[in-house]
C-alpha cells in the first residue's frame, strides 16, 4: 500500500494540469467561476478540446478511442478536471449509451455512432424512466410494436435531462407484453428529429430548464436500432448501471464546492464583526464535511483499486452514490448557512450569460438556495439511496 | 397551566380554515403568484374585513388581543395553505413596532389604517454584513435641525417592494454595533433618495434591498424617542419570529400529511411505497420532529404570553426556532426524498411548501444562531 | 392557553418541595448525589415516607389511596421529585400491577393486594418477556395449565428488574394454545416464594445486578389469583400499557442530568487552560439536548391536557417514549464526552455504599461509562423504540 | 498510488487471522478476562515467537519493517477477536518511543527485549486534566547532579499495572502548556516512590493511576536530550491512535457481521427479524459507516507510511479518528438496539465489541479533540 503517486503518475498529473490551465478556455472557466449556466455550444467546444487531446474518452477501449488509462490516472484525470472546474463531458453520450453499444452493439453500430459522440457532433439524452416508473425502472410501460422493418413506438419518458438539446435519444422500451416484467424491454436508440416526438419541458422548483418529459406518439424507429437482442435490454442497462460508476461519488466536484465554501466562509461577516471562517461551530462542521469527503475518497480509490485487480466493483459502490449525494447535499446546506438571507431571493435570470440587472447580495451566494433545491435531486436520480440501500442489502448483506 | 384554545381562538382558527380552503387552493396560489404584485389586494381586503388584521394589536389600539398565541393560532392555519399576503411585515413587525414604540398621535394615524387594510408597511432591518445581529446598524440618521437625513443599505426587506411606508431601523448615535443609539422612522417608500430594488425571494414572497440616499424625514418621524427601540425591536422581531414559525409548523404538517397521502398512492415494485418498512419509520420520525416542533413552538408563544422575565422569552423564542429549524430540513428533505422525482418538480404543492419552510430557517436567524442565542441567555 | 402556573398550583409547588426538602432523608439523597446504588431498605423507606404523605399513588383513584390531584399538579410533583434527585416509587407495584388489579380485578383482590402496595410491604416484579418473545411479546410461551383450584404454570420469563428483591410477581401466561396469539393469554399473580421457582441472575455489561431470568417449574398458583377473565390477559395488559404513560418521557430525570452535565463541564478543564463548558461547539451540543428536551416537555404537557380534555392519550405518546430514551441517551454521549478518560475505570463496586478504596478520576464522572452502557436499554424495553414506530405508522398515519 | 498487501503483509495477516481462531474464541478470553493479569503471558510469548512483537520496529533496530499499513493490518484482525494482550502500550508507545527518541545504547538495550517478549512497559502520559492534549505536563523532572527527581500524577496510564518498566513523560523545563522542555525517562515500576493504583478498563484492558512521589532516577534514564521529546510524543501517539483506530475498523466489522446473522436466525412476529426494510436499512447503514471508517483508517496509515509532511500526516491521522469515532457511536449503538435484550448481557460478545470501541472512541482524543485538530492543522 502507498498513497504516493509515481515518478510517471506525478508527471502524468503535471501534464493534465499544463493542458487545462492553456485549453479550457477563459470565459468558460469564467462562467464556471461566477456560476453562470454553460449553453450548449459552451459545452461542445470544451468537449471538442478534449477531443483534440484525445482525452474524450477515458472510459471507452483504446481502439475506439480510449485513453488506455490506469485507474490511478483517471483518478488524476478527474481530479484535475475538478480542481479548475472543467466540466466533464456530458455523461448521456460518451459514458451511458457508448459503453452499451461497445459492449452489445454490432460493428456497423459502433461505426455509426460512436465516432459522433467522440466528437460530440450528435447530442445524446437518455429514455428509462417514466411517470409510472421511478425507482421500479422495470415496470415501465413505452412500446416498441414491430412493424415490417420498423418499430412503432409509444409511450413518454421523463426525468430525460437536457433533452432539448438533444439529436439522439437511447429507451427502454417495452417489447414483449407478455413476459416477466424485466424480461421483455429492449433497448432502442431513437432519432430525435423522428415525426412523433415532443419535448415537453418539465419546472423544477429552482426553475431551471433542465429536464423534459418526452412524448411518443406513433414514432417510426428502424429495426437496425435495436442493440443487441430483442428483450435482453434490461441485462444490457443493467450490467452497465453496475460497471459504469467512474466517479459516481463526484468527489472533485463536492472538493471545489466545499473550497468555494471555505473561502465564501472566509469573506462572509458573521454579523457581530468577526468572519464566519472563525467561528469554531462551524469550522467544526465544515471540517466534518471534509472528512466525510476524504473517507469516500478512499472508499473510491478501494474500489478503482479492486477494479485493477480485475475485481468487479460490485454492489459496494452503492456506497459511492448514497455517501456522494448526501456530502454534497451538506455542502449545500452549510452553503445555506453561510448566505444568510443572500440565499433567498429568486433571480435565475442572474445566473445566464449577459445578465445586465443588478447583482443581488454576494454573487456567488445567490444561487445558494435554489443550488440547494435542484440538488436534492441527486439523492433520487441514477438509483434513489433508498434503492441503492436496498442492493446492499440484498447483495453484500445477504438479507 | 392551561392548554385550550379560548372561545375567540377557536373562532379564529375556524374563520381562517373556512378562508383558506375557499380561497387558497394551489391553483389559485398559482395565478397570485404569477401575478404583479405576488398577491392578492382583494384578500388583504379579506383579512381586514375579517378582522384578522387586527390580530396582533392590544384592544386598548383597537385589536383583538395581541397574544402570540392568537398569532400562533392564526399563521398555523395560513402556514398549511403558504398564504402570500404579507401579513407578517405589515401587521406583526410595522405593526408591532409602532405599537411598541409609537408615540400616542402615531397609533392613532397609523394602526387604524393597518387594521383596515389601508396600508402597506415593511420594516427595512438587515444591512450588507450584519447577518441576524439586530444592533448590528451601519445605516445612520444625521439630525440636521427638524430634520434628520437617512443613509445607507438595507437588504432582504420583507414586503419592500409593495409597501407605501417603510419602517427604517438606523443609527443615530453610538457606534455599529451596539444597542443604544438606534432609532425607527417612518419613511414614505417614494420620498427622494429611496432607491428600492424589488425581487421576490425562493418563497414567492415579495422583498427588496432598499438603498438610502440622504433621505430627509422630519424629526418628528422617529417612532418614540429617538435611540432607543433596540429592546422593542428585538421583542417584536421575537413575534415574527414565533408568527412565522407558526407558520412553519402548518406547512410541516402538510409536508407530512402530503407525504403520508403519496405513499399511499403511489405504486412501485407492485404495492403502494407507504406499504415499505423502511419508508414507514422515516414517515414516523417525520411525524415526530413535526409534534416537537409544534410542542417547542406552542411553548414559545405561551411564554411570550406570560408572566417571563425578557429573557425567558427570547430564550423560549431561540428555543423554538432553533428546534424547529431542525425540523424543517429533516421534515423538508424527507418529504422530497419519499416523493422522488415528482417532488422536485414546481407542479406540485409539496416543492413549495419546502420552498417557504427552507426560507423560513433563515428569516429572523437560522438555527445555528438561535442555539447560540439560547446557550448565552 | 396560559404557561403561567395558578396561585394554588404555586402553592403546591410549594408544598411539595418543602415536603421532600425537609422528609427525603440525606443519606439517601447524598448517595443519589454521589451515584450510589440504592439499597432495597432505602428504596422502601423512601416509598413508606411518600405514603405517610399520601403521595405514594398520584395514578390512583382517590378511593384506594390516590390523590386526586390534576394534571398540572401531577407535573409540578415529578418536576420537583426530579429536581432533588428523590426517586419515583418502584413502577412494577404501583404504576404497572395496580392499575391493571383496579381496573380488572374482582373486589377482593383489590383488598388483598393495593394496600400492601400502597403501604410497600410487598415489591412486584413483572414476568412479561421471555427469551423468545421481546418485541413480539404475545408469541410468549409460558403456560399455565388448570388443575383443580390452581394453574400449574411451566416456562421462562426474562428481563425481570430487581426481581431478586420481589416478593410477587404479575405474568402474562399462555391458558388457551389453540387460539390467536394473542387470544390464549391470561394475567396471573405469583408469590414468588412458591416452590418451583427459581430466580437467576443476568449480568448486564455494565456489571449492573439489575435484572434476571425466572424459572417456573410446575408451580402451583391458586386460581383465585387470575386477574379478570381467563385467556383476556393482552388486553388488559394492552389496555394499560397505552393509558399508563405518565412520565414516561422522564423529564425530570433528564432535566436533572443535563443540569449535572453543565455543571461537570464547567468544573471539568479542556486541557488548554480553559473550561469545558466554555467550549463553544460543546456548549451548542447541551444546548441542542436541552432544546430537544423543552420540546419532549411541552409534548408531554400537551398529552397530559389532552387527558385533562377526556382524551385517551392516544398512540401519540409513543412520541414521548421514543423521544425521551433518544434524549437520555444523547446526555449519556455528552457525559463520555466530558469524562475523558475518567469514563473508562471498570469499577462497579465504588457505586456500593461503603466502598472505601481509592476514587478513581472525578468522582461522579466514573460511571459515565457505564451509564452509558447500561441505558442502551432504555430504547429497547418497555416496547422498543422500532415496536413505538410501528404504533404510529398503523395508529396515526395510518400506514 | 498502490491498494495492494505486500507478500508480507498477507502472510501477517493470515498469521494473525489464524492465531485468533485457534486460540481466542469469545469463552477462552472470557477466562482470561477473570485472570489475575486479565491477559496471557502464553498469549505474549506466542506473540513474539510469531515475530508479531517486532512488527512496529525499524529493520535496522531488528523490526519487521515498522510500517503503519502493517499495524493496521495486524491491529485490524486482532481488534475482531478483542484481544487483550497489552500489544499497543508495550509494543507501539513505549517501543515506538524509543525507537524514536533513544539513543543507540538505550535502543540495543531494550528493543530485543521487548521484540524478545521478556518486557512489559506502560508509558505514563496524561495527568488529571490535562485531557487529550499531549503538551500539558505538570509532572516535574528536576535535575540534581547526575540525578533526576520525578513528581507528578498520572492517570489512564494502559497496562500501567503490570509493566516492568514504566515510560514517564515530565517536564524538565518551560511552563505546563508549552511544548518545549518535555522529557521521557525510563523508571523501574518497583522503584521506591512510585506508587501504582491498578484498574480495569471498561473494555478490559488493565491501566493504572500512578504516583510519582520524589522518584529518582539516573539523568541517563532520560530518553534522548532531556526537553526535547514532544515532537516524537506526538509523532508515536498519532502511530498509536492508527493501531487502535485499525482494531476498530476490525471490531466494527464484526458487530456488524454478528448483527446480520443475529437478524437472520432472530425470529419475531414469525419472521426473522431481518426481513424488516426498516431494520435492513439500517443495516445498510451500518455497513456504509464499516466502509467509511476503514476507508479513512487504510488513507491515515497510508499517509503516516508516505512522504507527506509532518502536518499533512497528523492531519490525516485526526481524520481518521474523528471520522471513526462517529462511527462507533452509530455502529456500536445500532448493532445493540438491533440485538435487542440480549444485546446489553455480558453473555453476549457483541456488549464486548461496543465496550471496547466505545473505550477507542475515547483514546488518544475523542471525536470531538480530532475533529478540531483536523480544522486546525
Amino acid at each position: 500500500m502507498n498513497a504516493d503517486f509515481t515518478k510517471e503518475e506525478l508527471a502524468f498529473q503535471h501534464e493534465v494540469r499544463n493542458f487545462l490551465e492553456s485549453e479550457f478556455p477563459a470565459d468558460i472557466r469564467d462562467k464556471v467561476d461566477r456560476n453562470i449556466r454553460l449553453s450548449k455550444e459552451d459545452i461542445v467546444r470544451w468537449q471538442k478540446i478534449l477531443n483534440r487531446q484525445g482525452w474524450m474518452a477515458p472510459n471507452w477501449p483504446e481502439e475506439y478511442g480510449g485513453t488506455g488509462w490506469t485507474p490511478t490516472q483517471k483518478y488524476i484525470f478527474n481530479q484535475e478536471m475538478g480542481r479548475i472546474g472543467a466540466p466533464e463531458p456530458v455523461a448521456f453520450g460518451v459514458k451511458m449509451v457508448a459503453p452499451v453499444i461497445l459492449a452489445y452493439g454490432s460493428e456497423a453500430q459502433k461505426q455509426r455512432f460512436l465516432p459522433d459522440i467522440l466528437e460530440s457532433n450528435v447530442w445524446w439524452c437518455q429514455g428509462y424512466s417514466e411517470p409510472n416508473a421511478g425507482s421500479d425502472l422495470a415496470s415501465l410501460k413505452t412500446t416498441a410494436v414491430r412493424d415490417g422493418d420498423h418499430y412503432v413506438v409509444n409511450g413518454t419518458k421523463t426525468w430525460n435531462t437536457l433533452g432539448q438539446y438533444a439529436d439522439w435519444i437511447f429507451c427502454l422500451v417495452r417489447t414483449d407484453n407478455t413476459a416477466k416484467k424485466q424480461e421483455g424491454i429492449s433497448f432502442l436508440l431513437i432519432d430525435m428529429a423522428s415525426p412523433g416526438i415532443k419535448v415537453n419541458p418539465i419546472v423544477l422548483m429552482d426553475g431551471s430548464p433542465e429536464v423534459n418529459e418526452v412524448v411518443f406518439d406513433n414514432v417510426r424507429v428502424p429495426i437496425e436500432n435495436l442493440i443487441g437482442e430483442e428483450n435482453k435490454g434490461w441485462t444490457y442497462a443493467k450490467v452497465l448501471l453496475t460497471h459504469e460508476r467512474t466517479n459516481i461519488a463526484r468527489v472533485p466536484y463536492t472538493k471545489r464546492r466545499v473550497n468555494e465554501l471555505k473561502s465564501a466562509a472566509a469573506s462572509r461577516a458573521d454579523g457581530s464583526g468577526g468572519s464566519l471562517a472563525d467561528d469554531p461551530s462551524f469550522a467544526s462542521k465544515v471540517a466534518e464535511l471534509e472528512i466525510d469527503l476524504l473517507a469516500l475518497e478512499y472508499a473510491e480509490l478501494r474500489t478503482l483499486a479492486a477494479v485493477t485487480v480485475g475485481k468487479a466493483p460490485g454492489p459496494e459502490s452503492s456506497i459511492l452514490k448514497i455517501v456522494g449525494t448526501e456530502v454534497a447535499q451538506k455542502a449545500d446546506e452549510l452553503f445555506l448557512e453561510v448566505a444568510d438571507y443572500d440565499a433567498l431571493p429568486f433571480v435565475p435570470e442572474q445566473f445566464e450569460a449577459g445578465f445586465t440587472g443588478a447583482a443581488l447580495g454576494d454573487g456567488y451566494l445567490a444561487s445558494t438556495a435554489l443550488d440547494y433545491f435542484n440538488h436534492r435531486k441527486v439523492s433520487i436520480y441514477g438509483g434513489s439511496n433508498e434503492i441503492q440501500k436496498n442492493i446492499i442489502c440484498k447483495a453484500v448483506l445477504g438479507l | 397551566m392551561d392548554f385550550s384554545f379560548t372561545e375567540e381562538q377557536q373562532m379564529l382558527q375556524d374563520s381562517v380554515q373556512k378562508f383558506v380552503r375557499d380561497n387558497y387552493d394551489f391553483e389559485t396560489r398559482r395565478e397570485l403568484l404569477a401575478s404583479d404584485r405576488g398577491y392578492s389586494s382583494e384578500n388583504w381586503n379579506l383579512f381586514a374585513e375579517l378582522g384578522w388584521l387586527t390580530v396582533p394589536f392590544r384592544e386598548e389600539d383597537g385589536g383583538f388581543g395581541g397574544s402570540a398565541v392568537d398569532l400562533m393560532v392564526m399563521m398555523e392555519e395560513l402556514g398549511r395553505a403558504m398564504v402570500l399576503e404579507p401579513f407578517v411585515p405589515t401587521a406583526v413587525i410595522a405593526g408591532g413596532l409602532i405599537s411598541e414604540l409609537g408615540t400616542d398621535d402615531q397609533k392613532r394615524e397609523l394602526l387604524p389604517r393597518i387594521m383596515g387594510g389601508e396600508l402597506q408597511l415593511a420594516c427595512a432591518i438587515s444591512e450588507p454584513g450584519s447577518r441576524f445581529n439586530l444592533a448590528n446598524v451601519a445605516t445612520r440618521a444625521e439630525a440636521q435641525g427638524e430634520k434628520v437625513i437617512l443613509s445607507g443599505s438595507k437588504v432582504a426587506v420583507l414586503n419592500g417592494s409593495h409597501a407605501d411606508q417603510l419602517l427604517v431601523v438606523a443609527r443615530s448615535a453610538g457606534s455599529q454595533l451596539e444597542r443604544n443609539g438606534i432609532s425607527v422612522y417612518l419613511v414614505d417608500a417614494g420620498a427622494p433618495g429611496v432607491k428600492r430594488h424589488g425581487y421576490t425571494n425562493v418563497d414567492g414572497h415579495g422583498a427588496a434591498a432598499i438603498d438610502f440616499d440622504a433621505v430627509e424625514v422630519s424629526s418628528a418621524a422617529c417612532l418614540g424617542a429617538p435611540g432607543e427601540a433596540y429592546a422593542a425591536l428585538e421583542k417584536v422581531v421575537d413575534r415574527a419570529t414565533v408568527a412565522v414559525a407558526s407558520e412553519a409548523v402548518g406547512a410541516l404538517d402538510s409536508l407530512l400529511q402530503k407525504t403520508v397521502e403519496y405513499s399511499k398512492t403511489r405504486n412501485q415494485f407492485g404495492v403502494p411505497i407507504g406499504t415499505f418498512q423502511a419508508l414507514q419509520h422515516r414517515m414516523a420520525d417525520m411525524f415526530i420532529e413535526c409534534q416537537l416542533a409544534r410542542s417547542i413552538v406552542m411553548m414559545a408563544a405561551m411564554k411570550l404570553d406570560s408572566s417571563a422575565g425578557d429573557d425567558e422569552k427570547a430564550k423560549a423564542v431561540s428555543a423554538a426556532k432553533s428546534r424547529l429549524g431542525r425540523a424543517i430540513f429533516k421534515v423538508g428533505q424527507e418529504a422530497i426524498q419519499l416523493h422522488g422525482g415528482i417532488g422536485i418538480t414546481d407542479e406540485l404543492d409539496v416543492a413549495h411548501l419546502f420552498k417557504r419552510v427552507t426560507a423560513i430557517e433563515t428569516l429572523f436567524g437560522n438555527t445555528d444562531y438561535h442555539t447560540r442565542r439560547f446557550a448565552s441567555l
